[in-house]
């Protein structure tokens, strides 16, 4: 028994040897890559991949970063905290330099402590929960997308600068997002003296029909409802809500401002405003990166493309201007340094949140969102 | 006392759906013991049938009528076609296991069945055409009531009758009550047990293709996770009326209907679904068998 | 064995197998021929997708009526010989030469598991462990006692949001709230007993499933008391003595931890099996009438599975907040519970050996079918169904204890 | 001797709904003796035992025992199946309800259940005291699987023993709770001539080495006449008759109840 245990052992020692040299060997640059890749979310991190792989394939034809080719890890962490953490700590364990993720809030937080504790810098294109830059706990953390409070400012400040309204109804659909966004207009609002929050309320996301809380919302006298959630639910209340013959303006965020919506909820859609990223169509780098997008895969980018398109840039970038993968020097790099992107020309404030990013009034007007200006 | 009457048409509607999905659901228990997790699921088929034969035959420009009549027809068969596949592969090898394994049978069902949806179709919301047009004569009371919600109610009422009516008075709702009460004898005395429940499958999903189509149609978008959240409360209300009951799964649909739209509009849609339960609880602490359901103590 | 196929038999075993593909292929049209894309207005005609089908259930079905066979000749064998067929899994279970040489390797392979393998494969190893120790506590409520409980995870809801509210607002350190977790775990396991005392089978089951429930809405709705679905962060790992302890440190440190404490657990639950109470619960299965007429008080004897069952999860809620520093109400649905379940029934109800297993299997797999990627639950889906109909009774069926009864000869 | 019946059933009622399962039945049982029930199906015999084991909620009447050695009359309707047991009635089951996936010796130690005392930490730690009860209850187990002769499937389970083993494993495992009085529900049923005869045997030794009293429903009248001290005899939930065997074999009432009217007519 001894001599098999001492057998075990020597193995166990050459295969710790073997981890442990594969990750020195390396020379390249590590760009991990994490978020929902399979489930029902998936649809919200595979566009992500395919934006890393473009810009990567792109920088390594010109001769990759500081002279290094950059490597791209991928990795699944289906918008579950807990797999997250998994996925966290195989990346931290595959030696990856910086990580361009997650995409859900909640596994963004939960991951983020691991990548804390081992100094690597990550870049969310999606997670837009407010507390990920505004508490202070995540010095490594930056993002190309504005939060959700910047949202929910802007939906307030158009109902009451634009639309001068007085009665308000603020409704969500109790979800991570949904709440978040929702709980910020509130407060603006009743920090506002110009107008008044008549009806705060959640709904259940997936049911049947709210028959009941739009009648709610009826009797309450609400002007306008501002709705903090995504579409299918969006679609279900303004559908009932027109039905019932209600002219109630309905103000959403964009989780809403999705083509989709106005696909289920038809004429109904008409006149529903969404808040969403800024229109970048004319910049001639996301043309290129759309363009890139059709040509490699065949179709239309998915969601938060271009928010991840920029992000890779402006890591690989970062990276390029510190002159190392050094932690403090890229992260001082990504607060310091400009970086041209899809999304314009951009740099990170202390707190991580982009600087030039941010998001605007759309409109459905015939068929289709319109910036309003 | 017009807000009371409006809530109270919202929860009659809520519960006439949810009674579409649970008459099957009830049926299938009542017959076969068996918590069919993936009646959902049939449904979601049935729906995901019938928007795929409708986008087809739209593309082909036949006539709107037709179309219906099609989808619909197409759900009904492939929902019964999967409701009777379902249950040779996962529930009859099983009819002599542990109840428990059965269960997990069925929740390995709901999940493939799922998956298999979302990798061969779409992870996102599709719209779903509304097949029901605005009858002229509901025009005047449209905003409190809409053709949609009237043609549900009124599908429910007649699924109900008919099951109630198949299983009083035919002679295969004969052999089903047999099986019911006792599977052994039913057969000892010559009914085709075998036959019965695939027909009880067949049946159950059926009624379950006509919810998936017509419920669809009303909330005008469908995806593959549709079947889940409807399951659940479908079960829900069949056991608040006392599961293995037709006029029960009904009656318990309405109820949960009204109690969450009344919940809603009176106190708050936060704890909704927190109240439906809590209130399904204390129906079962003083009726242990559900609202109609009748308590079979056992035989000691 | 190979059962011998006739001539006439093939002929007819393979129009069986025509049929059965034909059959699929027409289940299969619309939903893997057709795909819609209702918003862009696309209809994509997949039909190699066909094709694919009905090759695909030609073979399985094949396999799948063989198999059937086998099973089926397997219990007839059964009834014939008049003797319980005494598993593998049972026989190497009972055997010492087997058992013991596997004690050890398995006891070296744990202790040096971290140093061998990544952070990440601890890390995994952590979550398994997790769900070995949920599933031994469900399985004292569904296994032993024969309470069907679909909402077990409201109670590892607990033992989490205890720790993370509780070190939030007063700052108390992990090995308080691990005892302070588990209690409030049993509390709550005693409320939901209450009520269902008097259900039976599926009833319970939607009752527990609704109570879960509630607990999640709950969390999720008020957000005074639990910060709401946004969740709580920066949970701090278990201490050690004040040191502070870098990631790699602290995930080693949580893993043995964790193997400290399901070897605790089991050590708990095989006494606790193995004794009165053990014996009462098992009786409440077998037959609630007989039970309490043999003197068993069924109250009490169910709010004691309850209770002994939750706090396992509220011990496991407290290690799975402070391993993942972040808690949400999204980790706590009923597809958790359900999870559970299937560890303790695929794992073989009653067994804790089985229930080992199962966790193994269950967290592991699907995790190491990363290559899967999105044909996992798919994968994972099926696998459950195959277990259930070929082997009911899970992987390792239970070894009912015998006794030493005789002191003296006779 | 103790002139006061160990069992004093007086005028008990039993109610489903409308329906009367037992009308004004009294029925006692000395120490010592074996009584038997006997009536035609449906006569209310199970019911009867069901009320007076805590089963049922009796609607009216009282059920009064009186312990041999403690002397006390208490009255136990209503009270819980297992307060009942605790008291010292034990029961069989017509339909045989034992713990099909437990082993033989397991169903005879959950008889002892509330005669024990180990807690959930009596368990967990395993202390003297509980090491020493479970020891004495593994004991006490076997020599009662013993007596009733069934000590060569100890490690069985109780599911894959032969039908008649099963009917006297329902006997043991009641034994195991310390009665001092036996309800048996059709113990015989099923039975071949030669396992009713040793079981006819076995019962009268549990009277005469325990000294337990034996309640008994049967339809195999060749046992109850054999083995009875006295018979009481049910039909329609009323007690139409009672008395010694031979009182009984020759009451007209009881003639009519279980051969009909037309014998009359």
């Amino acid at each position: 028994m001894k001599n098999r245990l001492g057998q075990f052992l020597i193995v166990a020692v050459v295969f710790a040897f073997m981890a442990a040299g594969t990750a020195m060997a390396a020379d390249t640059i590590k760009l991990g890559v994490a978020g929902p890749h399979s489930g029902d979310l998936a649809s919200y991190g595979i566009p992500t991949i395919k934006a890393a792989e473009l810009v990567v394939k792109d920088i390594n034809a010109k001769g990759g970063v500081l002279g290094r080719q950059v490597e791209l890890l991928v990795e699944d962490d289906v918008c579950k905290p807990e797999v997250a953490t998994n996925t966290a700590t195989k990346l931290v364990s595959e030696g990856v330099h910086v990580v361009l993720g997650h995409i859900c809030s909640g596994a963004t937080k939960a991951a983020l402590g691991i990548y804390k504790d081992s100094n690597i810098p990550v870049m969310s294109p999606s997670a837009t929960n407010p507390a990920l830059t505004q508490s202070g706990d995540y010095p490594n953390f930056f993002r190309t997308i504005a939060s959700d409070d910047a949202q929910a400012r802007l939906e307030v400040d158009f109902a009451l600068d634009v639309l001068k309204l007085k009665k308000i109804a603020v409704l969500h659909d109790k979800g991570d997002y949904g709440k978040g966004l929702a709980e910020f207009a509130k407060a603006f609002l009743e920090k506002d003296p110009r107008a008044e929050v008549v009806f705060y309320e959640g709904i259940t996301p997936g049911a049947v029909d709210y028959s009941a809380v739009v009648q709610k919302i009826k009797k309450s006298g609400a002007e306008a409802v501002i709705f903090g959630g995504y579409h299918p639910e969006a679609s279900k209340i303004v559908t009932q809500m027109r039905k019932k013959r209600m002219d109630t303006i309905f103000i959403s965020d964009d989780g809403v401002k999705d083509d989709t919506f106005i696909k289920v909820a038809q004429k109904y859609a008409e006149g529903v405003y969404a808040t969403g990223p800024k229109d970048v169509s004319s910049n001639p780098m996301a043309i290129a990166a759309n363009e890139a997008h059709k040509k490699a895969y065949g179709a239309d980018p998915g969601a938060f493309y271009l928010n991840a398109y920029s992000a890779a840039i402006a890591l690989l970038n970062a990276i390029e201007q510190a002159g190392s993968t050094d932690y403090a020097a890229v992260t001082n790099a990504l607060r310091t340094k400009d970086v041209e992107t899809p999304l314009g020309k951009i740099r990170f404030d202390d707190r991580g949140d982009a600087i030039g990013v941010g998001f605007s009034m759309y409109q459905v007007k015939d068929g289709a969102y319109v910036e309003l200006k | 006392m017009d807000y009371f009457f409006e809530l109270f048409l919202g929860g009659l509607t809520r519960g006439s759906i949810y009674a579409l999905i649970a008459l099957g659901y009830t049926m299938v228990y009542g017959i076969v013991q068996l918590i069919n997790f993936a009646h959902g699921e049939i449904y979601m088929i049935g729906a995901f049938t019938a928007l795929i034969v409708i986008s087809v035959l739209t593309m082909l420009g036949w006539n709107q009528i037709a179309i219906l009549l099609i989808a619909a027809g197409a759900a009904v068969v492939y929902s019964s076609a999967y409701g009777y596949t379902m249950e040779k592969i996962a529930y009859k090898p099983l009819r002599q296991a542990p109840r428990l394994s059965a269960l997990i049978s069925a929740i390995g069902m709901s999940l493939f069945l799922q998956n298999y949806v979302l990798l061969a179709q779409t992870s996102d919301f599709l719209p779903f055409p509304a097949l029901i047009p605005d009858f002229e004569f509901m025009e005047p009371i449209a905003h409190i009531i809409g053709s949609p919600e009237l043609v549900i109610l009124i599908t429910t009422t007649i699924v109900m009758v008919l099951l109630t009516f198949l299983i009083k008075f035919t002679k295969i709702g004969k052999a089903m009550r047999a099986t019911a009460q006792d599977r052994d004898m039913a057969q000892l005395v010559g009914v085709d047990v075998n036959r019965v429940i695939s027909v009880t499958f067949i049946i159950g999903s059926a009624t379950a293709a006509i919810g998936g189509v017509l419920i669809a149609s009303h909330i005008g978008q469908i995806n593959f996770y549709i079947g889940f959240i409807a399951g659940i409360k479908a079960f829900v209300a069949a056991v608040l009326g006392g599961i293995g009951s037709i006029p029960g799964a009904v009656l318990g649909s309405l109820v949960l209907g009204w109690t969450e739209s009344f919940f809603t509009g009176y106190i708050s849609s936060d704890y909704e679904d927190v109240f439906a339960f809590v209130f399904l609880v204390l129906i079962l602490i003083f009726r242990p068998a559900g609202i109609l359901g009748r308590s079979t103590s056992e035989k000691v | 064995m190979w059962i011998e196929i006739e001539t006439p038999m093939l002929a007819n075993e393979l129009k069986k197998s025509f049929l059965a593909s034909l059959w699929f292929m027409f289940l299969t049209f619309p939903i893997m021929v057709i795909r819609v894309n209702t918003v862009e207005k696309i209809i994509q005609w997949r039909w190699a997708n066909l094709f694919f089908v009905g090759i695909g259930s030609f073979i399985l079905s094949a396999l799948w009526r063989y198999l059937i066979r086998r099973k089926e000749q397997g219990i007839h064998r059964t009834e014939v010989d008049g003797i319980a067929r005494v598993t593998l899994s049972q026989r190497l279970l009972g055997d010492r030469r087997f058992t013991i040489p596997a004690l050890i390797i398995t006891t070296i392979a744990a202790l040096v598991f971290p140093f061998v393998f990544s952070i990440y494969q601890t890390n995994i190893m952590i979550t398994a462990l997790i769900y070995v120790m949920l599933g031994l506590g469900l399985n004292i409520v569904v296994g032993l006692a024969g309470l069907l409980d679909l909402g077990y995870v409201a109670f590892y809801a607990v033992g989490a949001y205890s720790y993370a509210l509780l070190n939030y607002h007063f700052g108390l350190g992990f090995w308080t709230v691990l005892g302070i977790g588990g209690g409030l775990a049993a509390m709550f396991g005693i409320i939901l007993g209450f009520p269902v005392l008097r259900l039976r089978g599926d009833y319970l089951a939607i009752v527990t499933l609704g109570f879960g429930e509630i607990i999640r809405l709950i969390l999720e709705n008020w957000n005074a008391f639990s910060f709401g679905p946004s969740g709580i962060a920066n949970i701090p790992r278990p201490g050690l003595f004040g040191i502070d302890l870098d990631i790699e440190q602290a995930t080693i440190y949580v893993y043995f931890l964790m193997i400290a404490m399901t070897l605790f657990t089991i050590f708990v639950v095989n006494r606790l099996q193995n004794s009165r109470i053990g014996r009462a619960w098992i009786a409440l299965r077998e037959d609630e009438v007989a039970c309490q007429s043999m003197g068993i008080d069924k109250r009490k004897t169910k709010l004691m599975a309850f209770a002994l069952g939750a706090t396992w999860a509220g011990f496991a809620g407290v290690v799975f907040a402070a391993k993942t520093t972040f808690i949400n109400p999204a980790s706590f649905t009923i597809w958790e519970s359900i999870n559970v379940l299937c560890v303790v029934v695929l794992g073989g109800m009653g067994s804790i050996v089985g229930v080992i297993v199962g966790a193994f299997i269950l967290i592991l797999l699907p995790e190491y079918l990363r290559f899967l990627s999105e044909y996992r639950m798919l994968a994972f889906g099926t696998v459950l169904v195959m277990m259930m109909v070929f082997r009911p009774g899970g992987i390792v069926e239970t070894v009912r204890r015998t006794y030493q009864y005789k002191e003296t000869d006779h | 001797m103790d002139m006061e019946p160990i069992l004093n059933v007086k005028q008990l009622t039993m109610n489903f709904g409308g329906l009367r399962a037992l009308d004004n039945v009294d029925l006692d049982v000395h120490q010592g003796e074996i009584v038997a029930l006997i009536g035609p199906n449906g006569a209310g015999k199970t019911t009867f035992f069901n009320c007076i084991t805590g089963i049922y909620d009796p609607s009216g009447g009282d059920v009064l025992i009186s312990a041999p050695k403690k002397g006390k009359t208490q009255r136990i309707n209503g009270l819980k199946p297992n307060r009942v047991t605790e008291k010292g009635l034990a029961r069989t089951f017509q339909n045989i309800r034992l713990f099909h996936n437990m082993t033989v010796l397991e169903n005879v130690m959950i008889g002892c259940h509330c005669r024990m005392k180990a807690g959930i930490l009596g368990a967990v730690f395993r202390g003297v005291s509980t090491r020493r009860e479970e020891k004495a209850v593994v004991q006490k187990s076997y020599s009662i699987l013993e007596k009733i002769g069934l000590e060569k499937y100890v490690n069985d389970f109780a599911k894959n023993l032969p039908y008649g083993a099963q009917r006297r494993l329902e006997i043991a495992r009641a034994m195991a709770t310390d009665p001092f009085m036996l309800l048996l529900d059709e113990p015989a049923a099923g039975m071949n001539p030669h396992e009713t005869q040793d079981l006819d045997a076995l019962i009268i030794r549990i009277r005469e080495n325990e000294g337990i009293s034996i309640l008994l429903i049967e339809h195999d009248m060749k046992l109850v006449m054999s083995l009875s001290d006295r018979i009481f005899v049910m039909d329609y939930g009323k007690k139409i008759a009672q008395g010694t065997p031979a009182e009984i074999r020759k009451n007209p009432a009881v003639i009519k109840a279980y051969l009909g009217e037309e014998i009359d007519a």
